[in-house]
Order: C-alpha cells, then structure tokens, then sequence
C-alpha cells in the first residue's frame, strides 16, 4: 500500500487520479445510487470524449515543452469538413470523415513546421494558426446545420460489450500513444521537453520530434473533432471554441507540467474526466439540492458557475501541490545528496 | 586520427575561436588548456556537432568530415561530456545515459529492461553514487557529470572529449576516473581532456594544446613542460613571484567573533558542526562531494532552515529564514553553480553588479542609472572584469569572468560575513588568483570568509584554518604547519589523525 | 392538418409533443428545468429573471411543482450532458436556449423517446420534434431592412453590421437583410462587418470604416452596434446616417432621445425593433399548456428560415417598433430602467390562449 | 561591432516598429485616406488601450517563471463596470472610482499571485480559472445590467482629440509608457523584476525578496488590467458586461511582439505598446480589405504568422 502510494506520488499522474477519485465520490455522495448505472457512464463517457481526447492530443504537445492552441479551432474545422463534405458534397460519410482527419493533421503538421522548423514560440504559432483555422471553418461550413446518420450517433452513445463506444474510441487512442511511447520517440518527446540543448547534444533530432508532436497532436484532434460530430451529429462553425483551454486545464489537472518533459496522458485523461465530472456535480448539487432553497432559486445559475470554476481552482492548486517535492521544477525539488539547491 | 585545421567561430561580435588547430592519435590522451574564454567548450562543440564553425576543416583518419549535427559526431565515433552537461532532468538516469542510442526489440521499440542494465553497467563501471532509476536531476553535480561520462562512454566512442567533467568531482572520483581512462586509452581511444586543474592535467595527459583567445599557441609535450611554461602559453607572460594580501596583523584574539556555530545541525547531512569565524579570517571547508559543507553554508545563509544548534553571528543568536535576511544583516552567499544560482544571464554586466546592493534597498527606491553606469564602469576596472562594456549581457562573458562578477556583487555591498560554495568551479588559474586576491583584499577589511571548495590546492593557499567535513561532522581542523595536502587528504578520506580542537 | 400549409413538413404537434401530452393525463405538478446556454450578457439574464416570475406564479399555482435552471457556459457538450441528465431525473418539459442550433439533435431524440417535451426557446433548434418559440428573426430584420429602404427611397450606400458568424439569430437576419435589400437595386452594400455581439468592437470598427467609408447614407445593424457606431460617428465629427437601425437597448434609446433633444431640428431617423427577452417566459406558458394535454392551432407552427424542413416553430412576431413618432413616450416610460435594460414584453395569457385550440 | 550582439533587444523593438510603419504604408496603398490624420488618431487611440490591456501583461511575463496573466480580459470588464458605477457620469466620483477599481484589481491580483506562489499552480492556468471566477462574479453583482457612466472628464479624454491624430487617449499612453517605463528601468522594483525573471534562483540567493516581487508584478497586473477597464469605458462611453473579454490574447500577443520575450526577463513596454499599434492596424487594415469573416480571420491569422517569423523566431540550438 505504502509502496504504491510512493510509486503514485513519484508519476506525474498521481494528481489527477486523486481528483478524478474524488470527483467520483462526491458525485456518488451528490448523485446518489444512479451514479452506477450504465445510462450513467455511457453518458458521461460519450459527452466527455471529445474533451478527453483533446487532452491527450494537448498532452503529447505539452510533453514537448510546447502548447496547442489551436485545438479548438481544430475540432470545429474537422466538425464543419466532415459534415460540409457528406451533407453539401454528398459524400459518403466514411470518406467524408476521412478527409476531415486527414485536414486535422495538416493543421497539426503546420503548427509542427511553425514551431519545429520556423521556430516561433508555440504559443504564438498555435494562436495565430488559431484564428486561420476558425477562418476556415467558418468558410467550409458557414452556419449550423447538417446532419449525422443516426446510425452513427445512437451508435456513438451505445455500449459494445458493456463499455461505451466512445470509451472504447478513448482506448485505442490511448492505445495508440501507448505504442508511441515505447518507441524511441516516445522518449525523445519528454526528452526535448525536458531540456532541448541537451536533447540535441544527445544526438537527437529535436526538430523532427517536434514536428511529430504536433502532427500527432493534430491527428488525435482530428479523432476528437470526430467524436465532437457523432455526439452533436451536425455541423456548426463555433462547435469547438472552448476545447482549447479546457484543454489545457485537464492536461494541467493531469498533474502534467506546461514547461514540458513531465507528464502523463493517463493523468490527462483523470483530468479531463474530472473536468466533466465537475459539470455532473454541480448539476446534482443544484438539482437535489439547492433547487429546493426557495431563495437561492432565482440566482442559481449564477453559482452554478461560480462553484464549477471555484472547483477547478481547487482542482489546479491540489494537482501543482501534489507535484510538490517532486521532481516537478520550481524550488522545491528534490536532490539526492550533496548540494541542496533549493 | 582526428585533425581540425584553422576553425574559427563568431558569436556576433565576439571570436570564441580563430584559427585553432588540434589533432589526436589513437591511445593518445591530450589535453586542451586555456584561460577562461579561450574557445576550450567551444572548440569541443565544433567537435561535436553543437556548433557550426565558420570556417575551417576536420580530417578523420585523413578524409574531410563534415559534422553537420551532433548526431554526425557520434556515428562518426566522436562522444562529448560537456561542460554544462547534456542531461535531461527529469529523465531517468538511464534514459539519459542511452538517450538516442536505445536498444530496441522489435522494430523501433525501446527495450526498457536492456537500457537500465546497459546504464547500470556502466554506472557500476564509473562507481556513480546513483541508481538507473533516478531522475537525473535528482543527482547531485558531482554524479551528473559522472553520469554525462557514462553518457558518451555509452556511444562506444573512438574520440572521447571530456571538457571539464572534473570541476565538481572529488579526489578519489578523479583517481577512478583516471584509472578508467588510461585503460581505456591503452586499447586505443583517443582522448581530449579540458581542466583547470594543472594536477590533473599533468598526472592523466601526455600532451596538449593550449589556446589564447581562440587560437591554438601551443602544442606540448607534458612531460617536457612544467606549470609555468603551460601557464605562460595560456596569457602570454609569466606568472609573476605571487604576493599573497595578509590579513589584518592583529592577532586573532583581538579581532572580533563574527560568526560562532555551535552544534549545527541540517538533517540529514549535517550533524552537528561548530565553527568560529572572526573578523578577517579566511576559513576554509573541505570534504568530499556531499558531507554536509554546502548544507551548513546555506543553512546559515537562512536557504535552508536547520534542525538544531546554535548560530551566533554579531554576537546574537540568528535563524534566518531567507537569505533576504542574512543580507540585510550583512552575510553575502556565491554559489559555484553559476547558471542555476549566480548570474542573471540576459541582463547587463551593471545589473549583475548591484544586484545585491539593490536587494538591500525598498523596492519604491528610484535608481540613477548613470550614476550606476559610472561606478559599474570603475568596478569592472577595478576587478578586471573582461566585458564587451557595462551594458553587455551576462551571458556574453567567459566563465571566470562570470565569476568576478558575482564577487564584485558582494564587494559592493561589503559584507560583515561571506560565505563561499565552491566558488571558483571551472575558473581558470589566472582568473581564480584574481578571484583569490579579491577575497583577500575583503578579509583585510574586515570580512569574514568561509569558503568551501572541491580544489585542495586552492583551500591550501588561500585559508587560513580549514574545517574538514567527513559525514556531517568537522573531523578535523588544520592550521599553521598542520596545513598539508597530505594531512588534508588523510582527513578528507576520514582518518582521524588531527584531532579537532574547537568544539567538542 | 397544416394549416394550409402546403409540402411535406412533418408537423411537430402531431409527430411527437402532442401526442405526449396526452399520455401525461397531468394537469399540474409539473417538473420543468430551463437549459439555458449561458447567462453571460443581460440580455439572458433579463430572459431567465422574466421565466423565473411566471415560474413562480405557477408553483404559487401547484401547476409546475418543480422549475431549475442550469447554465451551460456556452459549451455545446455540457448543456448535453445536463439534458443527459435531465432525462433521467424525472422531468416533464425542457426548455433550451441552446448553445448550438443543432448539436443537441442526438439527446433530444432521446428525450423525446422518452416522452419529455422538448421546447427550444429564442434559437430556434433543427430537429422536427422540439417545437421552437422565437421571436421572429426573419420579421425583425425585414422589417427593419424595408424601412431603411423606405428611408432611403431605394437608393444609397449602407453599411451592415452584423453579428458572430455562424450563429442562428444572426444567420436568418442576414439572410432577411439580404432578401429585402435584393429587391432594391439602387441600394448597395459598401462593406459587411461582424461586431460579435461586441458593442466595443462596434465602435472601433465604425471608427476604422470612416476611413475608406466615409460616404455612406444609411446602416443597417443588429443589436448593441448601434450605439457604438454613434459613437464612434460622433467623436469623428461625422454627420449621422440617414437612417439606421437598432434593437430594443435602453442604453441607446436614450442615446438617440438626447440627440434628438440637442438637434431638435435635424433628429437622428432610426428604428427600433423589439426582440424581447420576455420570448423565454412565452416559452415557459406554451410548454405548460402543452403539457396540460392542450393542443395548438392548426396555422402556429410554421417553419423557420433556417429549417425549412420542418414545421415545428412558433415566431412571435415582434410588435414593438420606435422610430421618431413615438420615441418620447418610450423614453418616458422606461425612464426608470437600467441602461441595459431591453425594452420588455410577454405575452398575455389571452394571447397565449389564442394559440391553442 | 559588438553592438550588434548588445542592441539585439532593441533591434526587436526598431523592427517591430518598421512593421508597424509598413502596415501604415500597406494600409495607405490600399486606400489613401488609411493615412488621413484622423484615421491615425483613430487607430493610435485603440492601440493606446490595448496597450493598457496589455501594461500588466509586461509586467507578469518580464517576471518569469512561464509568467502570464489571462485575467486580463475579465478584470478589466470587472474594473469598467465598477468605473461606470461609482463614477455615475459625475467628475466627483472620479476619485472613488479610481480608489474601487484600483482595490479590486490589487484584490484579483493577490488572489492569482497566492495561487501562483503559494498553491504553485502555473500562471497560464491559475489566471485562466481566476478569470472565470471574476467573470462570474461580475455578472452576479451586476445581473449582466451594469449601470452609470464615465464622469465627463474621463468620457472626454477617451474619446476627445488634442489634434486630430492626438487623441487625448494617446497622450494618456504616453504619460503611462512614461510610468510604466520608470518602474521598469529606474525603481529597484523593476530592476528586481527583471532579475527574478532573468533567474529566479539566483536573485534570490542574492537576497532579492523573489517571491514578493513576483506576487506584487501580478498585483500590479490586476491594478493595470482594472485601470484599463476604467479607461474601456472612457472610450466606449458605456458600459456593458464583458467588455474586456476580447483584449486577453491580443494583450498576450502586443507583448511579445514588441520584443518582450516569453521566457521572462527582458522586454519593455515601449515595445508592448509598438505591438499593440501593430495589431489595430493589422485588425483596421482587414476591415476595410474586401473579404467576409472567414476572410478576416484567415488573412488576419497568416499575417500573424508572417510576422512572428519575421522576428520572434528562437535561436537555433545549432549556432
Ligand atoms: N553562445 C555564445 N554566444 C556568445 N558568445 C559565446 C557563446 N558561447 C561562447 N561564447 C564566447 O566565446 C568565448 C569562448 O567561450 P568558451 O566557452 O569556448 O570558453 P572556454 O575556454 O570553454 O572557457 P571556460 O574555461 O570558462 O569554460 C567566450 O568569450 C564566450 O563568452
Ligand atoms: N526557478 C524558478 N523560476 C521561475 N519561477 C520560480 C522559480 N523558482 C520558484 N519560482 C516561483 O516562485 C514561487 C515561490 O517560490 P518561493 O517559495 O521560493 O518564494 P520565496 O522566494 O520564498 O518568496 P518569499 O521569501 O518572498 O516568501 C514558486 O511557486 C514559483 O512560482
Ligand atoms: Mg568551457
Ligand atoms: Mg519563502
């Protein structure tokens, strides 16, 4: 026991599997007994997908001391291609799809040649690739509409031996980095994160793994931008505004660090779920609860936003103070013996 | 084997290198020598593929070599350990050391279970005070640089350049380190080696190359030179007859206990130390890498707070909880860890300077910043600082300069007590005799000095009571015909034949 | 039947919510929740306070037992999650103010499935079983559109500001601003811009048109933008258009009122055109009849600009016009509110009543 | 020749400066009256509060340690509706006004500084939640209706001209680069701020109160931001809820486009301000190009991109 808490604290994932631990027991506490129905998870997990997985795409970015903001425009460029194609291009949906994946990744191999190759600080890169993208989208698929066959949305929601198909779209992705980071690469990206000088001493071509981060990351957006549809099943060119940050606030729940080679995408995936979590709880709060308040009803809306954003604070702080100590970076750190550098 | 001819390399308007030249045998180990700023590290960038040169050729075994990256050097058989390491912290140390050179099972997978007993084999060979799984920065200095050795050693090199791996080592680590060399040497890699440290040099190299302002001036035969002729080569003249400041003449009663440390504890290094300090006293700390000196200097400096004990400075009893506070009661602090701890690298040489004088200002106080230009001027005078001028960054000077900079930070400020980790790490000769002629000239007006150092030689001349830390405690006290290398080594290596006096 | 209607547009109150109603058998007690896309701008929350009101009146009622709101921060996904959840927590109406028009689709397919009605309010929702109670945005925009062509004879320059691209109330004005203005050749649109809900970015974009602009007669525009552009027209020392157009904000009926007041000779023509947030209490007082088994006209629903394949909105089309005529006594009577205030109204129970059968 | 490596800093500035001028000149070719006086005023006058948007901005990400505010946005919204209120189109009001908006600003500031310093959690996210909470407590006190107005005297200086391409707006900027300026280059404050950036370590080795001075660089942000919102409405001459919402990233962009760079402990709000001027004319140009939103946003984005590759470009490892 003692032993895994260690092993628990020493990975960067340890915060988010603490809050997504008890984000579920509050949920429990406030939901009640329905919490464990599978109406229940299969919700949770179909709505929370696309967020999921633009955190693991935020992550991968992340690893690499870079940030993508320009995920969210992303999302809705995939959303509006993949609809535009089959709804106005009567493609089949299948291609259709195909195509707004392979757009998607375009995205992320631009944002890899502005960060990796021209060498603009990915924050900027990813902000002004932001506002072409949005452009983009908004030029494909000008206003909402369109339609998802409905064999393809009630199939999204539904569960495939006992676990949803959004879930099970979340595994193979999570899958598929898994297999990334037993490559070579996969240590390359925490080790450019980690200090590129030295990374390129070693040998390594800093550059190229840059530029994989943010075509992997584009790629995976392109996988949630694609949930993103089969949940909404239409088109809408303002659909993914807020994945961005959101993102970036699981990936930091994940207990990842933004100055790069310190994370975990399984911690992401916590984070994100957390995220959605914190939606459910307040729901229940308000629902069960404070509704029956008489005098608190006319302004309840109002805290129901202010208590979500005051749990993601909470969320934040816990997840950098459980990074304490740690091999996290600030002054904090820990050093074997001699100088204690403080 | 290995030749470069006529490499030259600008950065900007400074010349890191022109002209200089260098070639190495198989089995031969050659030194590369120069002052600070002479082009050493970078040199051994060109070698290594970090830096471009603008002009110049490299032969290997007489056909051009074009290093275009430092991923060329390697599958050429060139490895580095650089001087400010190639670590990436938060790896583990295994990952580090096998860091682009991972063995892989099936396609392209990295086989974890062979890269932690490769790494460990080679930590073992090294006698690295370390496991595979630790992070790396996690190391103390002295284990980072034996584990960036492991590194290049790890490339199964044909060249092997170590370019001041021993600054933070301890003696017997450096005698390992040696032993391992000269074997592998014997089977036929070549070896460059950069030190300050002439003992060093002299005992491991048979030849070397010395450079001047990015030009090679000389190539030597060890054997046939003594120190002076390869100090000569480094500036140009002679070392003068070496006129040491004496302190103040009044005798050590007279003068006033600044600093008294009674039973100081720091878990878990140190374990009960006590100390004297008076007023213009230059007092040395000596002991392996990691006994606890560098904890009981910061844990005075209020960095860190300590477990017991008693400090007594200026007569009251102090725990600082920041250094903020020893400054103001007027302790300075140097670290050796220039990078991490000593300069602020973007800003200006002026910047640097009053650094620690401002500190001692309220925040709303309004600068004159001619005024501060003026005496930054004088100052870099005074301390011969080598600067493009007073507005040049930090980061553009040369690491014993960098250095001089600190000190003269806390010249400024005059401080009651200095207190020195392992200052003059990586500093060259000339450069640490300025940097000791400084702290003589503070002692003589008044300052305490308690300075730690991994450099035997250096606490020899310079202190004039030296503390040696073995596991926590002071295990001996040397002074006046006490003070020999010998009896410093015996007690560093924890034979008790000098019986500490103070204390107890 | 339809109404009269011709085509094949499925009919919202025979395909599903009726037919719902009728199994419900209630005639009070019922739970209701708003979903409300956010509560970021007083516009929404002059609409959340109105249904707040009749809510209450209601349970004071016994007729609704049970009315929450929930905000969505504008995150499409979260309002699915909340009706998600909605769904399963023993709910008899929904009322959405969505954040998208059409992400919701899959979730209220569920909801309907399940017997709850389903009813968006103010954005209309693409989907043949949610009936949707709007304000008639085509009507407001054409209105206003024909009256800046009246003033302009059907001849001049105009400058349109429009909203954020892509959002449903904006689409179908622009539309409507299109439509009309096509059958007056002589009037040409200078320059398009989007203000983005923004009356900030309203002002710096007029300040930016003057520029290369400066010779226009008349502008055309949605919501806030109107004071901005006054603003911004004023601080340039530009003359004032011909003609512009506007919504209900107090802030810049007063505006306007103190022009008029200083030019008494040369007063600012403009035109206000309501779009009251009393819509979402409309909404509130129609799904309650519905769901008291009530059933609506043959003729309310019709279909919406943007969804023309259903039949399945009821458009309230907005009554309330200023212009110069009657200015004064709209200032006089509002003349206690708070600047950003919007001009209200809802309908009386009588005229919900003429909806139903 | 060593000058170069030394004014490479202000060679950031000097060409952020000529991009500015040639989006001048660009503008002008596309239509001539782009140069009127007027026109300039116009758009120096919106540069001007961006460029209060963004004083803090500096200020935070001079100080290092992935320093950033995204709060910006959401206290100057608080801060213009708490100017309106007090202020009720009353010049007596104007110093209550001041003293409430630079209190909340201080008090946001505190909050994101004890999270940032205390809970360490990373600005980029502390700030971004903090600005949710703010936002929402706005809209709480206020019901999303705000009420009152710029005191005449401040309505007047935010949307009046000395000349008509000096608004009196632009002369406030230049009395705030005078101060902001100072502090940077003249107060031991600054001089710290730059050293905490530079190297946080080392400062405080050397007795620097590190943590302070960062804390107080993002108290100074709320205070700046707050002001910010306070001249917002000047300009605007009302107020509504969210008025700031749009300044956050443009604010985060003016900064670093002027040559401030990312990594903490060097820049200038000299160029801060030159960034902002690039942007509002950048965004004044795209109106009047011939082109819808989608339009707008697409050239609007690649320029961005032309310009940070024209000089925010890192070093190569490689030199
Ligand atoms: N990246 C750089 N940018 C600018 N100047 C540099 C850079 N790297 C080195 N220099 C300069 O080039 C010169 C040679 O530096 P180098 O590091 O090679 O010296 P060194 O001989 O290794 O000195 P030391 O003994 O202090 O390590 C110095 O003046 C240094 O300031
Ligand atoms: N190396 C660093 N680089 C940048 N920021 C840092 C660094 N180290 C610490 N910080 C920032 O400073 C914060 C506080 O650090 P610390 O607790 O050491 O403050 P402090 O110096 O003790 O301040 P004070 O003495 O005034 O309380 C950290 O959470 C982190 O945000
Ligand atoms: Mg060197
Ligand atoms: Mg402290």
């Amino acid at each position: 026991m003692m032993r895994l808490w260690r092993r628990l604290r020493s990975s960067p994932a340890a915060s988010g599997y603490l809050l997504l631990l008890l984000g579920i027991i509050v949920n429990i506490l406030v939901q009640g007994p329905d919490f464990f129905t599978s109406y229940n998870f299969n919700s949770l997990l179909a709505v929370n997908a696309p967020l999921v997985l633009a955190a693991i795409a935020q992550t991968v970015v992340v690893l690499t001391g870079g940030i993508d903001l320009s995920i969210g425009s992303n999302m809705t460029l995939v959303n509006t291609v993949a609809i535009a194609l089959a709804n106005q291009g009567h493609w089949p949906v299948g291609a259709s799809w195909a195509v707004a994946l392979v757009a998607a990744t375009l995205v992320g191999v631009g944002n890899g040649l502005m960060v990796a190759y021209l060498r603009i600080p990915p924050l900027l890169a990813t902000f002004a690739s932001m506002s072409v993208v949005g452009g983009i989208a908004l030029w494909v698929w000008p206003k909402p509409g369109g339609m998802v066959p409905p064999e393809i949305y009630t199939a999204y929601g539904a569960p495939f031996l006992g676990v949803p198909v959004a879930g099970w779209i979340i595994i193979a992705v999570a899958l598929l980095w898994l297999v990334v980071s037993r490559l070579r690469v996969g240590t390359y990206l925490r080790a450019v994160g980690g200090r590129e000088r030295s990374a390129y001493a070693s040998g390594i071509n800093t550059a190229a793994v840059k530029f994989f981060a943010y075509t992997f990351c584009g790629f995976i957006t392109g996988v949630a931008g694609l949930c993103l549809t089969a949940l909404t099943a239409s088109g809408d060119p303002k659909i993914g505004l807020l994945f961005g940050l959101n993102s970036i606030a699981a990936v930091i729940l994940g207990g990842s660090s933004l100055a790069g080679g310190w994370g975990s995408v399984g911690g992401s995936i916590a984070g994100a779920l957390f995220l959605g979590l914190i939606n459910n709880i307040v729901f229940f709060l308000f629902r069960n609860f404070v509704s029956q308040i008489q005098s608190l009803t006319s302004v309840a809306s109002f805290y129901q936003q202010l208590l979500a954003n005051l749990i993601v604070i909470f969320g934040l702080a816990s997840a950098a103070l459980t990074q304490r100590g740690e091999a996290g970076s600030g002054p904090g750190r820990r050093r074997r013996g001699g100088t204690q550098h403080v | 084997m290995l030749q470069a001819q006529h490499i030259s390399k600008h950065f900007g308007g400074v010349t890191a290198l022109k002209d200089a030249s260098l070639s190495l045998a198989p089995g031969e180990i050659r030194a590369l020598l120069g002052a600070n700023g002479s082009g050493k590290s970078t040199l051994v960038k060109v070698l290594g593929g970090l830096v471009a040169p603008d002009s110049g050729t490299i032969f290997l075994d007489g056909k051009p070599l074009a290093i275009n990256s430092p991923s060329d050097a390697r599958s050429h058989g060139i490895a580095v350990a650089y001087q400010d390491l190639s670590l990436v912290p938060r790896l583990s140390v295994a990952e580090n050391i096998l860091l682009g050179r991972e063995p892989c099972r099936r396609p392209g997978f990295v086989d974890t279970r062979k890269v932690r007993s490769r790494a460990a084999e080679l930590l073992a060979r090294l006698q690295v005070d370390a496991s595979p799984d630790d992070l790396a920065g996690d190391l103390e200095p002295a284990a980072q640089s034996l584990v960036e050795v492991a590194k290049a050693l790890a490339w199964e090199p044909r060249i092997l350049i170590l370019d001041e791996v021993t600054a933070s080592l301890h003696h017997d680590q450096v005698q390992h380190l040696f032993a391992l060399l000269r074997a592998m040497s014997q089977k036929g890699l070549a070896i460059l080696f950069v030190s300050h440290r002439f003992d060093e040099v002299f005992s491991l190299c048979q030849t070397a190359v010395v450079l001047r302002g990015g030009e090679s001036v000389a190539s030597v035969q060890l054997d046939q030179v003594d120190e002076a002729d390869v100090v000569y080569h480094m500036t140009g003249t002679r070392p003068e007859k070496y006129q040491a400041v004496t302190a103040g003449a009044q005798s050590e009663a007279e003068r006033e206990v600044v600093l008294a440390v009674t039973n100081l504890q720091v878990p878990p290094r140190v374990r009960g130390v006590t100390l004297t300090a008076r007023a213009g006293e230059i007092i040395g700390l000596a002991g392996l890498q990691g006994q606890g000196q560098a904890e009981f200097l910061r844990a005075i400096y209020g960095q860190i707070p300590f477990g017991g004990g008693r400090v007594e400075y200026g007569g009251a009893a102090v725990a600082f909880a920041s250094p903020r506070e020893a400054v103001r009661r007027g302790i300075g602090f140097i670290s050796g860890d220039r990078e991490r701890e000593g300069i602020l690298p973007v800003r200006s040489v002026t910047e640097n300077l009053f650094l620690a004088r401002l500190a001692k200002k309220r925040l709303v106080t309004i600068l004159n910043p001619r005024l501060l230009q003026d005496e930054a001027r004088r100052q870099i005078k005074q301390l011969r600082i080598v600067a493009g001028s007073a507005g040049h960054p930090a980061s553009s000077l040369s690491g014993g300069n960098q250095q001089k900079l600190i000190i003269g930070r806390w010249l400024a400020v005059q401080p009651r007590l200095l207190l020195l980790d392992d200052p003059t790490k990586g500093v060259d000769v000339s450069a640490r005799r300025e940097i000791h002629d400084l702290l003589r000239q503070m002692a003589a007006a008044g300052t305490a000095v308690l300075i730690s150092s991994s450099d035997n030689e250096e606490l020899l001349a310079i202190a004039e009571r030296i503390y040696v830390f073995y596991e926590g405690e002071i295990i001996a006290i040397l002074q006046g015909s006490e003070k020999t290398e010998e009896a410093l080594v015996a007690a560093m290596l924890g034979m008790k034949q000098t019986r500490p006096k103070e204390g107890a | 039947g339809c109404g009269g209607s011709k085509g094949t547009a499925p009919d919202a109150s025979k395909t599903g919510q009726a037919g719902q109603a009728e199994k419900t058998a209630k005639k009070s007690g019922f739970n209701i929740a708003l979903l409300d896309g956010t509560n970021g701008n007083a516009w929404r929350i002059q609409m959340e306070q109105n249904m707040q009101q009749v809510a209450d009146k209601l349970k004071s009622q016994g007729i609704i037992s049970n009315y929450s709101v929930y905000v969505a921060n504008n995150d499409a996904t979260t309002q699915a999650q909340q009706m998600d959840q909605l769904i399963n927590s023993g709910v008899d109406a929904i009322l959405i103010n969505p954040v998208s028009a059409t992400a919701l689709a899959p979730v209220i397919d569920k909801a309907v499935s399940k017997g709850i009605l389903v009813m968006a309010i103010d954005q209309h929702i693409s989907h043949p079983k949610v009936i949707s109670v709007t304000t008639d945005q085509y009507e407001w925009a054409r209105i206003q559109a024909e009256w800046l062509a009246k003033q302009l004879n059907g001849k001049g320059d105009i400058l349109q500001f429009d909203a954020i691209a892509g959002a449903p109330a904006n689409e179908v004005r622009h539309q409507a601003f299109a439509d009309v203005l096509a059958k007056y050749p002589g009037i040409k649109v200078l320059k398009q811009v989007n203000m983005d809900w923004d009356e900030g970015k309203a002002k710096q974009l007029m300040t930016s048109l003057l520029s290369t602009y400066p010779n226009f007669d008349a502008i055309l525009c949605q919501d806030g933008a109107a004071v901005g552009i006054i603003n911004a027209l004023q601080e340039a020392n530009h003359p004032l258009p011909k003609a512009i157009t506007s919504d209900e904000w107090i802030a810049y009926l007063r505006l306007w009122y103190d022009i008029n007041q200083k030019n008494p000779n040369n007063p600012l023509n403009a035109i206000i055109v309501e779009n009251p947030p009393g819509i979402g209490a409309d909404g509130l007082m129609i799904a309650v009849n519905l769901l008291q088994g009530k059933k609506l006209k043959d003729g309310v629903l019709t279909s919406d600009p943007m969804d023309k394949a259903n039949k399945n909105a009821i458009m309230i089309k907005p009554t309330l016009i200023i212009t110069n005529e009657n200015l004064k006594e709209w200032y006089e009577k509002t003349k206690d509110k708070p600047d950003t205030y919007y001009i209200d109204s809802v309908l009386s129970p009588e005229e919900i009543d003429k909806l139903f059968q | 020749m060593s000058k170069i490596n030394l004014n490479w800093r202000h060679n950031q500035i000097f060409m952020a400066g000529l991009i500015a001028v040639a989006l001048f000149i660009v503008g002008g070719l596309v239509n001539a009256s782009f140069l009127s006086p007027t026109n300039i005023g116009s758009i120096l006058s919106m540069a001007v509060l961006l460029g209060f948007a963004a004083a803090g901005q500096t200020l935070v990400v001079i100080a290092g340690g992935e320093g950033i505010d995204l709060s910006v946005g959401a206290v100057m919204s608080l801060g213009a509706v708490l100017a309106a209120q007090t202020m009720a189109g009353q010049n007596s009001n104007i110093v209550p006004a001041l003293l409430l908006v630079i209190l909340s600003g201080a008090t946001i500031g505190l909050f994101n500084a004890a999270g940032i310093l205390y809970a360490r959690v990373p600005p980029l996210v502390m700030t971004m939640a903090m600005a949710n909470v703010v936002t929402t407590i706005q809209l709480i006190y206020t019901h999303g209706s705000p009420v009152g107005m710029p005191a005449p005297i401040i309505a007047f200086i935010g949307s009046r001209r000395l000349f008509p391409f000096l608004p009196w707006l632009v002369v406030l900027g230049f009395i705030i680069l005078f101060l902001m300026q100072f502090i940077l280059r003249r107060t031991v404050y600054g001089q710290q701020l730059y050293a905490i950036g530079s190297n946080y370590n080392a400062a405080y080795l050397a007795g620097v109160r590190a943590g302070t001075v960062k804390g107080i660089a993002y108290i100074l942000s709320g205070i700046l931001s707050s002001l910010a919102g306070f001249w917002l409405i000047a300009y605007n001459n009302f107020v509504f809820v969210n008025m700031g919402a749009a300044y956050v990233l443009p604010s985060v962009a003016a900064v670093v486009i002027g040559g401030t760079s990312l990594a903490g402990g060097e820049g200038s709000y000299t160029g801060t301000l030159i960034g902002s001027v690039i942007l509002t004319a950048l965004a004044s140009l795209l109106v009047v190009l011939h082109t819808d939103e989608a339009g707008r946003q697409i050239i609007n984005g690649l320029v961005l991109i032309l310009l940070l590759a024209l000089y925010t470009r890192q070093p190569a490892i490689r030199q």
